[in-house]
């Protein structure tokens, strides 16, 4: 049962206020795209054990989207930030990457 | 416009606190860039009330200005009025990129009031309604058990609920249900 | 590998059991294997033993991290049934259910597959419509099913409420002969028979890294040891992306937690599997008496088994809402398991960018009805190195095609 | 005899005698009793029978990790099956019934497995039963599941309410004996807000029982003061008959408060569920007592030596007259003088350790209790009753020893820390040498969203079994969780109490060590479900290595108890069979519940109508006095026809669909989703949603569009309107209003982020109203107000104005292929509008349709259904909807996907009409067959049905589908097998049934 700060409301936001929103990051491949840039996009996830970028909405709130990096394995998360940026922020990175000693990174 | 009613035409239910339909409100939806001068001058000008900040309610004048989104005001303010102030509220912001709608009809409010109101509202939102994390002045858009929602705080024994009306009578029994005599927790007793 | 019989047992009884042979061995690794499959659970065991029954590959190796079908295999709600719409799905789940009919005599072991019945109910009209077009493709596919109505759902399920105030009961897809099995002595049977077979079933034996030769696999390193192959079939529910990671490949898939839960044991109440997609929950009554109950997964990627109580909430609600009477019940135990999802939550059974590297996942919620059709699919595959027709539909290719296999589409969700 | 004394019993008031009956009987209790208490105080001994051999069972605890005490509780909408006697407080009238047996108790059938037991032994199930293939289901199955399941079977609804209750809390301290009343003042200590919860009706746990004294004071009084402290305290909050039973992530913990079960009644709740968010979770709950596995520990007579002594100490209930104490190690003598001091009769103390010198022994030995060391029980005498034990050496096999007559055992086989809340979200355990038991890593809590420890272990759930240890340990650990939520400094000491010189335990997993099979097959570990000794051996043997193994092949620990009583001493059993180290067997996962908590409180408030939110348009209750045969759909509930008389549904579309055609008939649209969509890129981003181009559609107008999805799939379709040069308002599908309006707010909000577009759903803020039918427009001329002729409003148009005095916005589209309005009105003045145009109606023969006429009305023209048409698996191109794509745009969510392989082939199955040969309905969801089979054997297709329908208009079966090559196909004869009957035949022809020129609709 998560909780996640909303950056939007700054609110702790119950898991049952929220809807998640899979991978984040996510480069969409369009019309003059190859088919496996295609379908990499749409399908091919890292899934990862461990840190993962992600997508949730406030849904029950403010009803903005917005991404985490949470851990899947512990469920620690990490922080929490705008959904208008596309890659994320430096300091975050950083301070997985501190608490994570072996983290590969988020791309 | 006296064709107009209330989804809940005036239901009541006393149970260890009161629950009530608060009858037909004015409501509109205001979005646009809550940073913008421009923007907040003329949601001034048209409505009387100040912004209000992140997670605030402001009241002025008989209508109460809450904030929604960090793109989106909800103004409250008597029925009649909400057609007329849609339109001032369009009229200042043109020249912005801004979207004003009136949702008087889309949305329906319900009072609970009594001394375990806190109580009753708790027994159905995640969110925190304790003394000390939320009081009058503050809006909260969240959940009441299967439906979304949001509320505030008039005073320290009543509750203002914003629901969707098509769930107007599914949130009116839930609350009804939730201040059931016999269902007193004492949860904020002194 | 002696034959478990009531004669057995009865000669057992009078020296207090001492006689009984370990069910299988538990060998160290050998340095190379014709096969090897990663994942002791109920698909890997079956992929292994039909490599050997029908494909005579023998010389194989069953790697497991932790406890032979400790995964989804031990998990699970048991229910089997091969009511699909699509005819991929239907050929697969069917060759599987007929698999299970004769199971415990195929592998010596009693699987309790119990063909009791399996009822959809259907309590919308979308719905109704849904499961008639179902019952329309099984009866070309040669599943049998029937659209059955209300009092013939109450018949089967006499503790049912046909006229709930939300919704009520319009009917129901009957599969009279879906059921349930005792999950653990699948995995158990299929483990006895292959290592009669003398293949090696190695427990606590984790996959750290796999080795590829020139876009082909050679061996892979565990926490045993390096061990070389040329056939590696991943079959490890929960953790595919992982180990797709070590050769190198990504998957359509994202792991999350599926619940369930058990009532305290009652008498029998329920002689059949009842499924409600509308509410969301599904139950059937264990043989110890328990009210087995399933739900819907988690929509977040999560790998601890552990689910969120908002969704125990709603699948209990739904039940008590569809059974009143058994609100008094207790939840007795509740748990998770991690469920692969892939695109169009179908399986995956297919080759790889990887030479001789075989996968086998995303069954989803699914998982354990397939096991011996999965396995017998997976074995053509892995020993052909081509997919024969159950498994020809589940590759990986269709997702660059836009092939899918979408079982939603009926209204059913695929538990 | 187990006997009600006249002394003790310090929770029931004597002045307070209520009558209930058990088993038919009526038996007298207190209040303050539990049923076991109160039927142990009557001698009623024998309370059930177990789940596999139906032996005569006892209650063998005092409280929540009872496995044999189960009853039938309450009786018709308020009967239990399975609850613990243990655990439930009596009151007047309550009515108990015990379980697994017939006819009765005493004289069981099923009793005779017990004669066989040693045929049946762990797992014999898996070993027979297998031939014929069918007696499984038919024989074998039925005789065992009627033989298993414990309780009877609910046979009303549940006749109470349940609700639930979220709070906040920094500190949750779950369990209020002394070392929870410890961890709960020194976090408030701190100033932050805690909560402190208790399971049974008193506050206290054990230390009443057990004695001692704590800040100079009595257990018993210190208890008192601090309970009148922390409800002094502003910051705390406090609950009795509430168990924490389950910890989840991120400081989520639920609790099960029993409201009404100690008096039942109408007015409050039953249960209430409180889901509590926590920054830090102290877990106080206290250590379980293990039983010893000896031959006959489970007759009854034999209980645990700390239950024997709550009975006699809370309850005054003495479970013998005469009894032997077995133990390994020091506790069990505090039941030994407690006995003795109330003029008891303690037969001998039987004592694993070689030899026992520790002060309670010595106390033991001075109050002229015989203390046997060395020493174990090597049978059990007595059937439905103890009678007498065989003591023997411990290091000996069992066979010789000395006849103790008794009529109770009280046995002590060490203590488990109650770690389950500690592990419900990964926190790790340590096996503790010296104590011989698992205790809580401190090193390895449980993580929590900061990724910080959230669970912290207070007293004897922590390890620290001692009074002195335990209060020491609690305080640390509730002046540590309240710091760590930002609690300010806090000077308060610790609790104090005197050390205790203590001799250390001794590890008994078997007794006697040497036992042979025989006695080995007696020993039980899982009382419930009948697992012993034997069996863990040999599923050990069997290769079952692993610790899930054996509890799965055995069913250890999968009783009602979880195994709060067996799970110990069986993985020692197994770790011995394995000659492997106990942490290197390791413990099994603990999941939630920690006691069984009733499906009525998880579902709390939503069942009957609160079961789920039934949406209502304005006009709901107007469709229900006019007989609306009611649809779901998503939430809401839609007319799926008004039935007149005697009409049958199908009667009542006929007619419905008729006079829409030849009259006029009236639809409540409201449902339809209604977006706003407004700025200066807003029809830039609507080019990007559907796949027609909608920025040039001329304000006033009306644009039919089809979305989809990246994956080129078919998700809503719908009429859009420019409102004005930037604002587009979007008509979505029923379901799709919520739906859409979320798609495309995902997409503004995390793909076009500098797109600048504003949505608002506005789906309730109108009533929509079709009026629909040829004399449509006359029904709108008679409300006045507005130009609503051809030339003014003509068709796919919208003109805004006063309908009738009602503002309104008026829209010429068409699902039916009639002249067709429909009108939107603020939600308010929806029921006051539909009445007008009811009136007005009234001379032109209106009539309301319902969604199934709907349905009919589109088929007839040929018009998709999202939902029927569509199944997530189509695209437009699929139904003949190329007409909808533009072909000018670059790009629009779906375009690349439909570009693929198998998208664009093309043999796709399309969209055609079927005609049957004969006029009749084909049935629902029929396939039409190819010749063959394909490689799986199964009959090949080539195409299916979407819809199909009588039509009245036609006076036929008409139906539409996608078929293989289709369009192509016209006025072929296709075969469509059904179900139980002949095959259909069917011609291929277009899927525009009626007014194919489209001519009625633009009028």
């Amino acid at each position: 049962m998560l909780i996640l700060e909303c950056p939007y409301c700054g609110i702790m936001a119950d898991e049952t206020e929220l809807t998640p929103g899979g991978e984040a990051h996510l480069k969409r491949a369009t019309v003059g795209s190859t088919d496996d840039a295609f379908e990499s996009y749409l399908f091919d996830r890292k899934n990862p054990k461990g840190v993962h970028f992600e997508r949730w909405r406030h849904s029950a709130g403010c009803g903005k989207w917005f991404h985490a990096a949470r851990s899947t394995t512990t469920l620690e998360v990490y922080g929490t930030y705008a959904a208008q940026v596309s890659e994320p922020p430096k300091e975050l990175v950083a301070k997985i990457k501190k608490k994570c000693p072996g983290w590969e990174g988020w791309q | 416009m006296s064709d107009a009613v209330s989804a809940l035409a005036g239901a009541a239910y006393e149970g260890y606190c009161q629950v009530s339909d608060a009858g037909l409100t004015g409501m509109v939806t205001i979005r646009g860039d809550l940073g913008a001068a421009k923007v907040k001058a003329a949601v001034k000008k048209a409505t009387g009330v100040a912004l209000p900040g992140q997670g605030a309610i402001v009241a002025a004048k008989g209508r109460k200005l809450a904030w929604m989104s960090p793109d989106e005001l909800l103004l409250f303010c008597g029925y009649d009025e909400a057609p007329g102030l849609t339109a001032a509220l369009t009229e200042a912001l043109a020249g912005q990129h801004a979207l004003v709608a009136n949702v008087s009809d889309a949305r329906v409010v319900l009072r609970v009031t009594g001394t375990q109101a806190r109580e009753v509202i708790a027994k159905l939102t995640p969110a925190d309604v304790s003394p000390g994390a939320f009081g009058p002045g503050q809006m909260r858009r969240t959940r009441l058990q299967q439906v979304a929602a949001g509320f505030h705080m008039p005073d320290e024994t009543s509750f203002e609920v914003i629901a969707f009306r098509s769930v107007a009578d599914y949130v009116f029994t839930l609350l009804s249900n939730a201040a059931r005599p016999g269902g007193e927790v004492g949860l904020f007793d002194g | 590998m002696r034959r478990y019989s009531a004669f057995a047992i009865a000669r057992e009884g009078l020296r207090y059991h001492t006689g009984w042979e370990r069910a299988w061995a538990s060998p160290e690794p050998k340095k190379r294997y014709d096969a090897i499959v990663v994942g002791a659970g109920g698909h890997g065991l079956a992929t292994a033993y039909y490599l050997g029954k029908n494909h005579g590959i023998k010389n194989v190796a069953v790697i497991e991290k932790g406890w032979l079908g400790g995964g989804n295999t031990g998990r699970n709600t048991t229910i089997i049934r091969s009511n699909y719409l699509q005819d991929p799905s239907a050929a697969i789940y069917e060759k599987a259910r007929s698999l299970y009919e004769t199971m415990s005599q195929d592998l010596n072991m009693n699987v309790m597959f119990s063909p009791r019945g399996v009822i959809m109910l259907a309590q919308t009209h979308h719905e109704v419509r849904g499961y008639q077009r179902t019952a329309h493709a099984n009866a070309l596919q040669g599943v049998a099913t029937e659209w059955i109505g209300p009092q013939r759902v109450k018949e089967l399920v006499p503790i049912i409420r046909l006229d709930g105030p939300r919704y009520p009961v319009l009917g129901g897809l009957w599969q009279p002969r879906g059921g349930t099995a005792r999950h653990d002595a699948v995995a158990w049977a299929y483990a006895r028979a292959c290592s009669a077979m003398g293949m090696d079933i190695i427990q606590n034996c984790a996959v750290t890294g796999i080795e590829t030769e020139d876009g082909a696999v050679k061996a892979v390193n565990t926490t045993k040891g390096r061990i070389e192959t040329a056939k590696l079939a991943l079959v490890v529910a929960g953790h595919s992306s992982e180990l797709a990671g070590m050769a190198g490949f990504r998957l359509p898939i994202e792991s999350v937690a599926l619940q369930a839960l058990v009532s305290e044991p009652i008498k029998p109440a329920m002689d059949v599997v009842v499924m409600a997609n509308t509410v969301h929950g599904y139950m059937s009554q264990s043989d110890k008496g328990e009210m087995v109950i399933g739900g819907g997964t988690d929509g977040f990627n999560n790998y601890t088994q552990r689910g969120s109580f908002h969704h125990v909430e709603e699948t209990v609600r739904a039940l008590v809402e569809t059974f009143p009477m058994l609100s008094r019940l207790k939840m007795m135990r509740q748990w998770g398991g991690i469920v692969d999802m892939t695109g169009d939550r179908s399986p995956i059974l297919s080759k790889t960018p990887v030479g001789g590297i075989y996968v086998n996942a995303g069954w989803g919620t699914g998982g354990f009805k397939s096991i011996p059709g999965s396995g017998w699919a997976m074995a053509e595959l892995v020993a052909k190195d081509a997919p024969g027709p159950l498994a020809a539909a589940f590759g990986l290719d269709r997702f660059r095609e836009g092939r899918f296999i979408d079982e939603s589409v009926a209204a059913g969700v695929a538990h | 005899m187990s006997t009600r004394l006249e002394s003790l019993g310090r929770l029931i008031d004597r002045s307070q005698p209520m009558t209930f009956t058990f088993n038919g009987r009526s038996f007298k209790g207190y209040a303050g009793d539990t049923l076991a208490s109160a039927l142990l105080g009557a001698d009623q001994m024998m309370l059930g029978r177990s789940f596999k051999y139906h032996r005569p069972r006892g209650a063998v605890a005092s409280g929540a990790e009872e496995p044999n005490a189960l009853v039938g509780l309450g009786q018709g909408g308020r009967f239990e099956p399975d609850q613990r006697a243990t655990t439930t407080e009596i009151f007047p009238g309550l009515v108990a019934k015990s379980q697994n047996h017939w006819p009765s108790l005493e004289y069981d059938i099923g009793a005779v497995n017990s004669l066989f037991a040693r045929f049946l032994p762990a797992g014999f199930y898996y070993k027979t039963f297998m031939a014929p293939p069918a007696a499984w289901k038919t024989v074998f199955e039925p005789f065992i599941r009627q033989s298993a399941g414990l309780g009877a079977v609910p046979e009303e609804p549940d006749a109470d309410r349940y609700e639930h209750l979220y709070h906040h809390a920094d500190v949750a301290v779950v369990g209020g004996g002394v070392a929870g009343l410890a961890a709960a003042k020194a976090a408030a200590a701190t100033g932050v807000k805690v909560l402190l919860l208790e399971q049974s009706a008193h506050w206290g746990g054990r230390a009443p029982v057990d004695g001692g004294e704590i800040d100079g004071m009595a257990a018993e009084d210190w208890v008192s003061a601090s309970v009148a402290e922390l409800e002094a305290a502003p910051n705390v909050t406090m609950r009795l008959r509430m168990q924490g039973f389950g910890v989840y992530d991120h400081g989520y913990l639920i609790a099960h408060e029993r409201v009404g079960d100690h008096a039942p009644g109408e007015a409050a709740p039953r249960h209430r569920l409180w889901r509590i968010r926590a920054g830090r979770i102290v877990t106080a709950t206290g250590a379980l007592e293990r039983p010893l596995a000896f031959a006959g520990n489970d007759v009854p007579g034999v209980m645990l030596a700390s239950a024997m002594r709550d009975y006699l100490v809370n309850w005054g209930v003495a479970i013998g007259r005469r009894v032997v104490v077995v133990t390994n190690n020091d506790d069990a003598y505090r039941t030994a003088l407690a006995f003795k001091s109330a003029g008891l009769d303690v037969a001998a103390v039987l004592d694993a350790r070689a030899s026992v010198i520790s002060p309670l022994a010595q106390a033991a030995r001075e109050a002229g209790i015989s203390v046997l060391e060395g020493r174990g029980i090597g049978a059990v005498k007595g059937r439905n009753r103890v009678s007498g034990v065989l003591a023997v050496r411990q290091q000996g096999d069992g066979g010789a020893g000395e006849e103790i007559a008794c009529d109770a055992v009280a046995m002590s086989g060490g203590w488990s820390p109650v770690v389950h809340l500690w592990s419900h979200c990964g926190g790790k355990l340590l096996w503790d040498e010296a104590d011989a038991m698992f205790r809580p890593d401190p090193a390895r809590a449980p993580s929590g969203a900061d990724g910080a420890g959230f669970v912290l272990t207070a007293g004897s759930a922590s390890g620290a079994l001692t009074l002195a240890g335990g209060l020491a340990d609690a305080h640390a650990a509730g002046k540590a969780a309240g710091r760590a939520m930002g609690g300010k400094a806090s000077r308060k000491a610790a609790p104090k109490a005197g050390a205790e010189a203590s001799q250390p335990i001794a590890p008994v997993w078997i007794m006697p060590e040497g036992a042979g099979p025989a006695k080995r097959a007696k020993m039980w570990l899982d009382f419930q479900n009948d697992v012993k000794v034997s069996d863990v051996q040999l599923a050990a043997r069997e290769g079952y290595q692993s610790v899930e193994h054996t509890k799965r092949y055995t069913t250890l620990g999968m009783a009602t108890d979880q195994g709060k009583l067996s799970n110990i001493n069986g993985l020692a059993v197994l770790s011995q069979a394995l000659s492997q180290p106990i942490p290197a067997t390791g413990t099994t996962t603990f999941r939630p519940p920690y006691t069984p908590v009733s499906f009525g409180a998880i579902a709390g408030e939503a069942a009957g109508e609160l079961f789920q939110p039934v949406r209502q348009t304005p006009i709901h209750a107007w469709h229900e006095a006019h007989h609306a045969h009611w649809e779901p759909v998503g939430h809401w509930r839609r007319p799926y026809a008004y039935l007149r008389g005697t009409e049958t549904p199908a009667d009542a579309v006929t007619r419905e669909v008729v006079n829409t055609r030849e009259n006029v008939g009236l639809l409540d649209a409201s449902t339809l989703g209604k977006i706003v969509v407004k700025g200066p890129d807003a029809g830039r981003f609507l080019d990007m949603l559907y796949t027609g181009m909608m920025s040039t559609l001329p304000v006033g107008k009306c644009r039919y569009g089809l979305m989809c999805n990246e994956n080129g799939f078919l998700i809503d379709d719908g009429v859009v309107a420019r409102l004005d040069d930037d604002t587009w308002l979007c008509h979505t599908t029923t379901g799709g209003a919520d739906r859409i309006h979320a798609h495309m707010e995902e997409w503004l909000q995390t793909e076009w982020w500098d797109w600048r577009v504003y949505t608002a759903n506005l789906t309730e803020q109108y009533a929509q109203i079709a009026v629909v039918g040829p004399k449509a427009r006359a029904v709108l001329e008679a409300l006045g107000g507005m130009d609503v002729s051809r030339e003014a409003l003509p068709f796919m148009t919208w003109a805004e104005g006063e309908l009738g005095g009602f503002p309104v916005r008026l829209f010429r589209i068409s699902f039916s292929g009639e002249l067709s309005y429909e009108i939107a009105v603020p939600a308010s003045m929806g029921q006051a509008l539909w009445d007008r145009l009811w009136q007005a109606g009234q001379t032109r023969g209106i009539m309301p349709y319902g969604t199934e006429t709907l349905h009919v009305l589109r088929a007839e023209k040929g018009f998709i259904m999202i939902g029927d048409e569509t199944d997530g698996t189509v695209i437009p191109q699929d139904l003949g909807l190329n007409w909808a794509i533009s072909k000018k745009k670059d790009d629009y969510l779906g375009k690349r996907a439909q570009s693929r392989s198998f998208m664009a082939s093309e043999d796709r199955w399309r969209l055609v009409g079927l005609e049957t040969l004969d006029g009749s309905v084909i049935p629902d969801g029929a396939y039409v067959v190819a010749e063959g089979r394909n490689a799986n054997g199964q009959r090949n297709m080539q195409g299916r049905v979407t819809s199909t329908y009588y039509s009245p208009t036609l006076k036929r079966g008409i139906a539409m589908g996608l078929v293989a090559h289709g369009p192509e196909r016209m006025g072929e004869v296709v075969t469509i097998p059904t179900i139980g009957g002949p095959a259909i035949k069917a011609k291929i022809v277009d899927p525009v049934f009626y007014d194919k020129e489209g001519a009625k609709q633009d009028v």
